[in-house]
């Protein structure tokens, strides 16, 4: 296809550089520097998609991120596909494919369409009035069609190719926005010393003055974009500047912290892409922002505003003078202001056919001179009553309009076009203003929201504020910006400008029509379909607040978040609740400003970097040794080691019985480790544990129970005396990080007078811990110094020792009940100090096993593991450990909360064991525990928490917690399953050597 | 009740260009007094007034709004609608609530569009798989639809999810509760308002407290916006405001307000037709009825009442999400937003009567209250009407962080709402 | 003898940023805030123990970082046993303090080059601008959501402080984000 | 995300910092003295305010000390921050 509308060349695209794309599966060709909208365009292409409600054909209205019409689906059906994208911002490259969405079989047929016709029946909220009887139906049928008819584009159905970054910019002044306040704010900034950011997300800076060629508008004697080009140069050679192009702002949170989307590939062909990084999110820390985010043209809302080939009259220009491509051969353009006759007379100027229709009476400005002179056709207080023309605008009808405006008067008059162009006037973008915790105030002059108070520090200039006189501009962006970083002089405080003084417009939100208001479709949210009647019906119906009308009639809820839409649904609201427009307030901007990748959102924390993961020094001997691992929260442990096709039932059985029968060897390098100095460490300990510490001699080991104010186990561990003042704590895997800080805060809040001095030493250690009958043979092996018997060493206690030179720290003490030693040595020789116990330990045959066995061999005991068996509502008392818990101490964490009334019932829930009555029968862990099956309702007495097969008992076990479990002993209970119910007998919990011979053994 | 809505009356009101429909709700002024005041004009204070019209025959009452009906966390939630709860007496009040969803919409005849299309709740790891199970176990035998299921069943339920064992967290299993899904949030705060209104109830909007006025142990009335409201009961369902009203009343309660934010995607077609939520990996996702992915992120540490959280919390959980559902890296985010959920220390709620004669508070229902709406009115309106706990919620009383009786949702199977 | 392992870390080489693993070397962490407990420490490492938040002080080969104001991070080449033994027992053993060592807590990576600081840019909240023009500096945040204590030494060399189970991870990002330097 | 200033470390990005709650609770120091209301006011009631509240932060990935902040909860600001012990600047 040729491109038949691309009317003149100018210097902002790339003719050396041809490009193929594909639309809907045909081939076009564009240019370097086009939009995919500017490239269709210049095909004469129009019909772009259909809207969600009426499946109605859209076109290309605008020509940039407030498009309601033109997205369509990117980058075919592969991995590289993407919904929704903006015609207008994306860029083509070689090879781009596009196509429309929501349309079926084709955008040109749509069976969809079928919904303009009954569209009468349908009006905003429908759904909520029907759709409910019979009461059936609604699930086989109604809410099956209404979940069909979701959506815009596909959501890609692979992962994605490219990549994403993050990255953190700190900087003095941020200037948002580089067209040309954006461009004066960045100079002067930059000149004053600050550390300056301008970022713009275009691919070329000076938004719309840069290709603004009308000779009224003139700076120091030269047309504007001229001037403006200049100092776009003299920018790129500041200090202190950096310039980011393709660069949207997302996001303005508080604290001047704002979201900053680079894009880096977007504009590629596919093959330069594969696994390469597509966009960066900068997360900005600004001492200043400067806001210079422009301003948007308002459409005219007037029936049948929303045919292919209706856009709004600065796009129309855009394309004409910045991509050299017409949108029609006859335009028509129809406002109510002066800045939609740059368009016609830049047509007008390349000899392309344009009138104009002005709902104005007159209006004196240079620019309507200049239009009169250059023999454009003007009507006068006409307004457009409707439009025709299916998939592209063919003709409208005008009529003249009443004196007081709220009506029309006379005759149609059908005038044919090919293209129409609306201009409503300017809304401020204050979107991101908004977002930052800002105030708006109303100028009633020109029906526009304007910045007011601020949260940070930071300033809107240009025509986000309100200036949308280029003398104007230029005179207050210098002003504002010398006040805010404080300086008295600029490059720009003597500027000559010159531009025609636009004359005010009339504003009418809805423009008046022949017919009554139900028989047209005068649209507001192009996208979502919803009209000014739609409005007026939330209204009559009770939705008075804006956020409700917005809501009930989805206006504003679209890709586009409204920014066309949502100035006039407030007009609206507000002239038929006959209501000032600035009482009425505006709904929420809410972050993004433009939808945002959620691959940008999250950078590269995909994958490996989802989550840390934290290793023991030994891992890579567990690896070796094909261990399964388990994750406990960050760490991966290992959780048992499959020999030769073992199940894990197989290998966990095995690893038990090796640990019973000879030596077992487990990484216990996880287990938080607090170092505790000070000569109030005893007093601390006392404080935090239930039980008492100050007589615990020099080298013992004491279990302690910390508990949360609540009076509920909050975790527990081993805890060495050193020296007199000088312990070891160990904690659980999960809990280490959350105990110390809660010891910490404690010291430091409550307690400063305490002499104590936490370190964590979690890391510094890797933990061998061996056990079972020949722990002591393999220990003697490898320190043949050491004392090992029962005198010297007993059960809890601890000896500082060498191997090899190296200082190790040994802990008699268990947690299978056997006889065992915990190895503590410098992390960097936890691999080897492993190796050597696996050697040591051949000839009895030492068996690794893993978190499982541990916790089988726990269970045997009767052991508790916080979390597993405690659940947040367990006191010590609950799990029958009265025993820890001093009566003698005046208060320790958590005591108080032991004494209520609840906390010190008889029949609350208690650690018990369950046997179940088929000894090969494995309870499931989480299952429920009943007596009586057949009451109705049912009550459960509690829950299986811990539940395996016991080798050395040659039976299951589980320990579980039940309804007045304590006096149970002995009594069978029922656990329901799905299929079947197990009879259970509730026994002691400690399964195994209750005596604790084994510990001496 | 005033003009029904169904197919019929769109039809005809067709013909007359939809010119002709009566107010859902209508626009009074206070009276002087009323027989009883509700506090808050969300999802549940108008629940709670609709029930107290219709079931105690209460219809000299208010709904009192600072601001729009619906407007706090009714139209900020995520729509999650489930009753899998462990405890038993969580498990009576949230399903209880899902069998008042399952006819709401022919009750107040407004559809609430709810779609059972199920939620399911993932295990990552072998606490999860526990924790999860015995939930199970409990739904079941207190007759709630729960079932588990197994990593390939989670797949083969929704196909997307990632499922590979190679993942930092890998799937080992699943709840599903079949009878649960979400509905239309907004519809549920004007089907009440609608219902209420018709039977008598003033809902009035844009009227905020200014004082609760008290006799000695007794309430007398409010100051208002609008004037001083007399009344002889009040039930303070104001959610994230809470404590402000109650700070009023000169009563403390164990509520904390913090942000929690939720977002929307861009819509697409049908992708995902279930409710996945996972706890260890923080990520829940639906898809609404107009084609956007739903998320709820996490709530923040810290009070706030801006209706704003900070970014880390979107950022964590659309990594999570990214874990979960690579495919939808290339989707983009459309909005975000937050509410102010007021979260008890045993994250459930409180609906209960208070030390002062006919103070009612109604909070506390942190980040999942959305799903009790039906039940929470029910209940909350037989409490105002009788000053008695009905047996559902005599659990959720205020005295039970005196006692020590917790109902702990988040010590026992955490998971989000 | 015992072996020594460290993670696995190796020196690597990126577009003006060279990473290294400097290990073994003696690290020690030192809480105390009474005016003897400086004296003694400041006797005993010829350094006075730094005061002024996020500095460093640096004697020979032996720094010390102010972690906060009761805890210092002591670590360098000329550390050895008979130092440690001294501080230990001249310190802790005297109730003045405490000292604990952590030579295997942390592992240090040294970073070097022009692009260290983009780099950490891109998983640190932190603001580098002034610490990276700045000598004897030091800083505990956040890197890649891992906690990390930075001492820069020299302009665009510094040392990273990561605790050990957390570094294999920390280093495959730190590579991960290097390469698209 | 706010700046938190640290009163040792100087600005920080939140992220740095994990909230405490309410400050200026102090733990009783005879809890067995306590009815059970007293000690459920202890444990669980909260101020929870609309506008200006003192909180404890603790900057957890820094040099992990505790402080009290002042911040409107009704728009985030913070006022000030004074370490622990201290007494709120008056203003």
């Amino acid at each position: 296809m040729s491109e038949n509308f691309r009317s003149i060349e100018t210097k902002f695209l790339d003719k050396t550089n041809r490009i193929s794309f594909k639309y809907n599966g045909k081939k076009y060709y564009g240019y370097k520097g086009d939009t995919l909208a500017s490239a269709l365009l210049s095909n004469g292409v129009h019909l772009i998609g259909r809207s969600f409600k009426y499946h109605r054909p859209r076109g290309i209205m605008t020509c940039g991120s407030e498009e309601p019409n033109a997205i369509v689906q990117i980058g075919g059906n592969g991995s590289f596909t993407e919904p929704n994208v903006r015609a207008t911002e994306q860029e083509i490259y070689e090879g781009l494919e596009a196509s429309s969405q929501n349309c079926w079989p084709s955008v040109e047929f749509d069976i969809g369409g079928i919904n303009n016709f009954i569209s009468p029946v349908i009006p905003s909220g429908f759904y909520y009035k029907t759709f409910m009887w019979p009461k059936k139906f609604w699930y086989s049928l109604y809410e099956p069609a209404i979940r069909m008819s979701a959506g815009l584009g596909k959501s890609p159905t692979q992962p994605d190719p490219e990549l994403y970054d993050h990255n953190h910019l700190h900087c003095d002044v941020l200037v948002v926005g580089g067209g040309i306040s954006g461009i004066i704010a960045a100079s002067i900034s930059a000149d004053n010393g600050n550390n300056t950011v301008l970022i713009d997300d275009k691919n070329s800076l000076g938004g719309s003055s840069i290709y603004q060629n009308n000779e009224n508008f003139k700076i120091d004697d030269e047309i504007s974009s001229i001037w403006l080009d200049k100092k776009i140069k003299e920018l790129k050679n500041k200090k202190n500047l950096t310039i980011k192009r393709r660069t949207s702002l997302a996001a303005f949170h508080s604290y001047n912290y704002l979201l900053a989307r680079e894009n880096l590939a977007d504009h590629k062909s596919l093959d330069k892409r594969l696994n390469k990084l597509r966009q960066r999110l900068w997360k900005i820390r600004a001492k200043k922002v400067i806001l210079a985010t422009g301003a948007i043209e308002r459409p005219l809302i007037f029936n049948n505003n929303d045919r292919p080939g209706v856009m709004l009259a600065n796009s129309v220009k855009k394309y004409i003078d910045y991509y050299g491509v017409r949108c029609g051969d006859k335009n028509i353009i129809f406002t109510n202001n002066d800045s939609a006759y740059e368009t016609a007379i830049s047509l007008n100027k390349k000899g392309i056919n344009v009138s104009i229709v002005d709902i104005r009476n007159n209006s004196s400005s240079i620019l309507v001179k200049n239009a009169k002179d250059a023999g454009i056709k003007i009507y006068w207080n006409n307004t457009v009553v409707n439009t025709k023309g299916y998939r592209k605008i063919k003709s409208i009808q005008i009529m003249e309009m009443s004196k007081d405006g709220t009506n029309v008067v006379g005759k149609k008059t059908n005038l044919p076009c090919d293209n129409l162009s609306i201009s409503g006037g300017w809304t401020p973008m204050v979107h991101l203003f908004t977002q930052s915790g800002g105030k708006l105030k109303f100028r009633d002059s020109d029906q526009i929201f304007l910045p007011n108070t601020e949260m940070s520090d930071q300033i809107s200039v240009g025509s986000c504020n309100g200036d949308f006189e280029l003398d104007d501009v230029i005179k207050n962006t210098v002003s504002e910006c010398k006040n805010f970083i404080s300086t008295s002089v600029t490059d720009y405080d003597s500027l000559k400008v010159s531009c025609p003084k636009q004359k005010e417009n009339k504003n009418i939100w809805l423009l008046p029509n022949d017919k009554p208001l139900g028989k047209t479709k005068p649209f507001l949210d192009f996208q979502n379909d919803s009209t000014a009647k739609d409005i007026k019906l939330a209204m009559r119906e009770g939705f008075k607040s804006i956020e409700h009308v917005k809501r009930y009639t989805t206006t504003g809820m679209g890709t586009d978040q409204g920014k066309l839409a949502n100035m006039h649904a407030l007009g609206i609201i507000s002239e038929t609740a006959g209501v000032k427009m600035g009482s009425l307030g505006t709904t929420t901007f809410r972050p993004p400003y433009t939808p945002l990748t959620f691959g940008t959102i999250v950078g590269r924390n995909v994958g490996t970097f989802f989550d840390i993961t934290r290793k023991t020094p030994i891992h890579e001997w567990h690896k070796n040794h094909k261990a399964e691992f388990e994750n406990v929260g960050q760490w991966k442990r290992a959780w048992y080691y499959p020999k030769d096709g073992e199940s894990m039932h197989q290998a966990v059985q095995r690893e038990s019985k090796a640990a019973r029968e000879s030596a077992g060897i487990l990484d216990a390098s996880t287990l938080g480790k607090i170092d505790i100095k000070g000569t109030d460490a005893s007093e601390f300990l006392n404080r935090v544990y239930t039980n008492a510490w100050s007589k615990l001699g020099i080298g013992k080991c004491r279990y302690g129970l910390m508990l949360n104010e609540d009076g509920m186990v909050y975790d527990d561990g081993v805890t060495t005396r050193l020296d007199e003042n000088h312990y070891v704590m160990t904690t659980t895997t999960g809990g280490a990080a959350n105990v110390l800080s809660k010891l910490e805060d404690y010291l430091q809040t409550e307690w400063p007078e305490l002499d104590v001095w936490l370190t964590s030493v979690t890391d510094h250690y890797a933990t061998a811990s061996v056990c079972g009958p020949n722990s002591k043979n393999i220990l003697k092996k490898l320190f043949p110094i050491l004392e090992f018997n029962d005198g010297n060493f007993p059960h809890m206690s601890f000896k500082n020792t060498e191997l090899d030179g190296i200082n190790c720290r040994i802990m008699r003490i268990s947690f299978t009940g056997e006889h065992s030693y915990e190895i503590n040595i410098e992390s960097k020789y936890g691999k080897s100090l492993w190796e050597k116990c696996m050697d040591a330990g051949k000839e009895f045959n030492i068996t690794p096993y893993g978190t499982e066995t541990m916790h089988l061999l726990r269970a045997e005991k009767g052991f508790i593991i916080v979390g597993q068996d405690t659940d947040g509502t367990m006191t010590p008392i609950d799990l029958q450990m009265d025993w820890i818990v001093s009566k003698k101490k005046y208060d320790f964490i958590g005591k108080r909360s032991l004494y209520r009334s609840d906390t010190m019932r008889e029949d609350r829930k208690q650690l018990v064991g369950l046997l179940t009555d088929n000894p090969n029968e494995i309870l499931e862990e989480g299952a429920q525990i009943v007596q009586d099956e057949k009451k109705q309702p049912i009550e459960m007495l509690g829950h299986v928490t811990s539940s395996y097969f016991s080798p050395n008992l040659n039976r299951s076990i589980a320990l579980a917690v039940v309804k007045n479990g304590k006096n149970l002993k002995g009594q069978k209970l029922l656990v329901p399953m799905k299929d079947k119910t197990i009879n259970v007998t509730v026994s002691d919990f400690i399964f195994f050597d209750s005596k604790n011979e084994r510990l001496n053994a | 009740m005033k003009n029904k809505y169904s197919i019929i009356s769109l039809l005809k009101n067709s013909l007359s260009y939809h010119e002709n429909w009566q107010q859902a709700w209508r626009d009074p002024e206070p009276k002087k007094e009323y027989d009883a005041v509700i506090i808050g004009g969300g999802g549940h204070g108008l629940a709670t007034a609709f029930y107290l019209a219709k079931k105690h025959n209460m219809k000299n009452i208010a709904v009192v709004e600072k601001g729009w009906i619906g407007g706090g966390n009714t139209g900020r939630n995520t729509t999650i609608i489930r009753s899998n709860y462990l405890w038993d007496a969580s498990a009576g009040l949230y399903d209880h609530a899902l069998k008042l969803w399952e006819s709401l919409s022919q009750e107040i005849n407004y559809n609430v569009m709810f779609s059972q299309r199920g939620v399911m709740n993932l295990a990552h790891n072998l606490q999860d798989v526990r924790d999860l199970k015995r939930r199970t176990h409990a739904n079941r035998l207190n007759g709630i639809d729960a079932e588990w299921l197994s990593t390939e069943e989670v797949k083969k339920f929704c196909p997307i999810i990632n499922t590979s064992p190679n993942i930092r967290y890998p799937v080992l299993g699943g709840t599903l509760q079949r009878r649960a899904g979400t509905a239309r949030h907004d519809a549920v705060a004007w089907g009440y308002a609608r219902g209420a209104d018709a039977m008598g109830v003033d809902v009035i909007q844009n009227c905020e407290v200014k004082g609760i006025k008290r006799k000695g142990d007794a309430v007398e009335g409010i100051e208002t916006t609008k004037g001083f409201i007399k009344t002889k009961k009040i039930g303070v369902v104001a959610a994230g405001h809470s404590s402000v009203i109650a700070n009023m009343a000169g009563i403390r309660l164990p509520l904390e307000s913090k942000p929690l934010q939720a977002l929307v995607s861009e819509p697409v077609k049908p992708i995902i037709n279930t409710v996945v939520m996972s706890n260890a990996v923080h990520a829940y996702v639906s898809q609404s009825d107009k084609g956007e992915l739903v998320i709820g992120a996490g709530t923040d540490a810290y009070v706030s009442y801006t209706q704003r959280g900070s970014h880390d919390v979107v950022e964590g959980t659309l990594k999570a999400i990214l874990e979960l559902y690579p495919i939808f890296s290339r989707m983009k985010m459309l909005r975000q937003w937050g509410g102010i959920v007021d979260i008890c220390p045993d994250a459930s709620p409180i609906i209960s009567k208070t030390s002062i004669k006919g103070l009612y508070f109604n909070c506390g229902w942190g980040t999942g209250g959305f799903k009790a709406t039906p039940g929470s009115g029910d209940l909350f309106a037989h409490t105002i009407a009788n000053d008695e706990p009905h047996s559902l919620n005599a659990a959720f009383n205020i005295n039970r962080f005196v006692s020590g009786d917790l109902v702990d949702e988040h010590g026992a199977a955490a998971v989000a709402h | 003898m015992l072996n020594i392992n460290f993670p696995k870390i190796e020196k690597k080489d990126y577009p003006n940023l060279e990473l290294n693993l400097v290990e073994p070397i003696h690290k020690l962490n030192l809480r105390g805030k009474n005016r003897d407990f400086f004296t003694k420490a400041g006797r005993i490492l010829s350094i006075m123990l730094p005061t002024e938040p996020n500095t460093s002080a640096t004697i020979k080969s032996i720094s010390a970082l102010w972690l906060s104001p009761d805890e210092w991070m002591i670590y360098g080449k000329d550390i050895d046993k008979n130092l440690m033994l001294s501080l230990d027992s001249e310190i802790s053993k005297l109730n003045l303090g405490s000292v604990t060592d952590v030579s295997d807590q942390w592992v240090l990576i040294n970073m070097r080059g022009k692009n260290v600081f983009e780099v950490l840019s891109k998983g640190s909240p932190f603001d580098f601008n002034k610490f990276k023009d700045t000598k004897n500096v030091t800083v505990q945040t956040l890197l890649n959501h891992v906690d990390v204590i930075l001492h820069q030494n020299d302009t665009n060399n510094l040392d990273l402080f990561v605790r050990k189970s957390f570094s294999e991870h920390l280093w495959l990002w730190i590579n991960d984000s290097s390469r698209s330097l | 995300m706010f700046i938190i200033t640290c009163p040792f470390c100087g600005e920080r990005d939140q992220s740095e910092f994990s909230a405490g709650g309410e400050a200026h609770i102090i733990r009783p120091k005879q809890p067995t003295e306590l009815s059970d209301d007293e000690w459920a006011d202890f444990l669980f009631m909260r101020k929870n305010i609309k506008g200006v509240q003192f909180e404890r932060w603790n900057h957890a990935h820094g040099c992990r000390k505790w402080f009290n902040v002042i911040r409107d909860t009704s728009n985030d600001k913070i006022h000030a921050v004074y370490k622990m012990g201290e007494k709120p600047p008056s203003d």
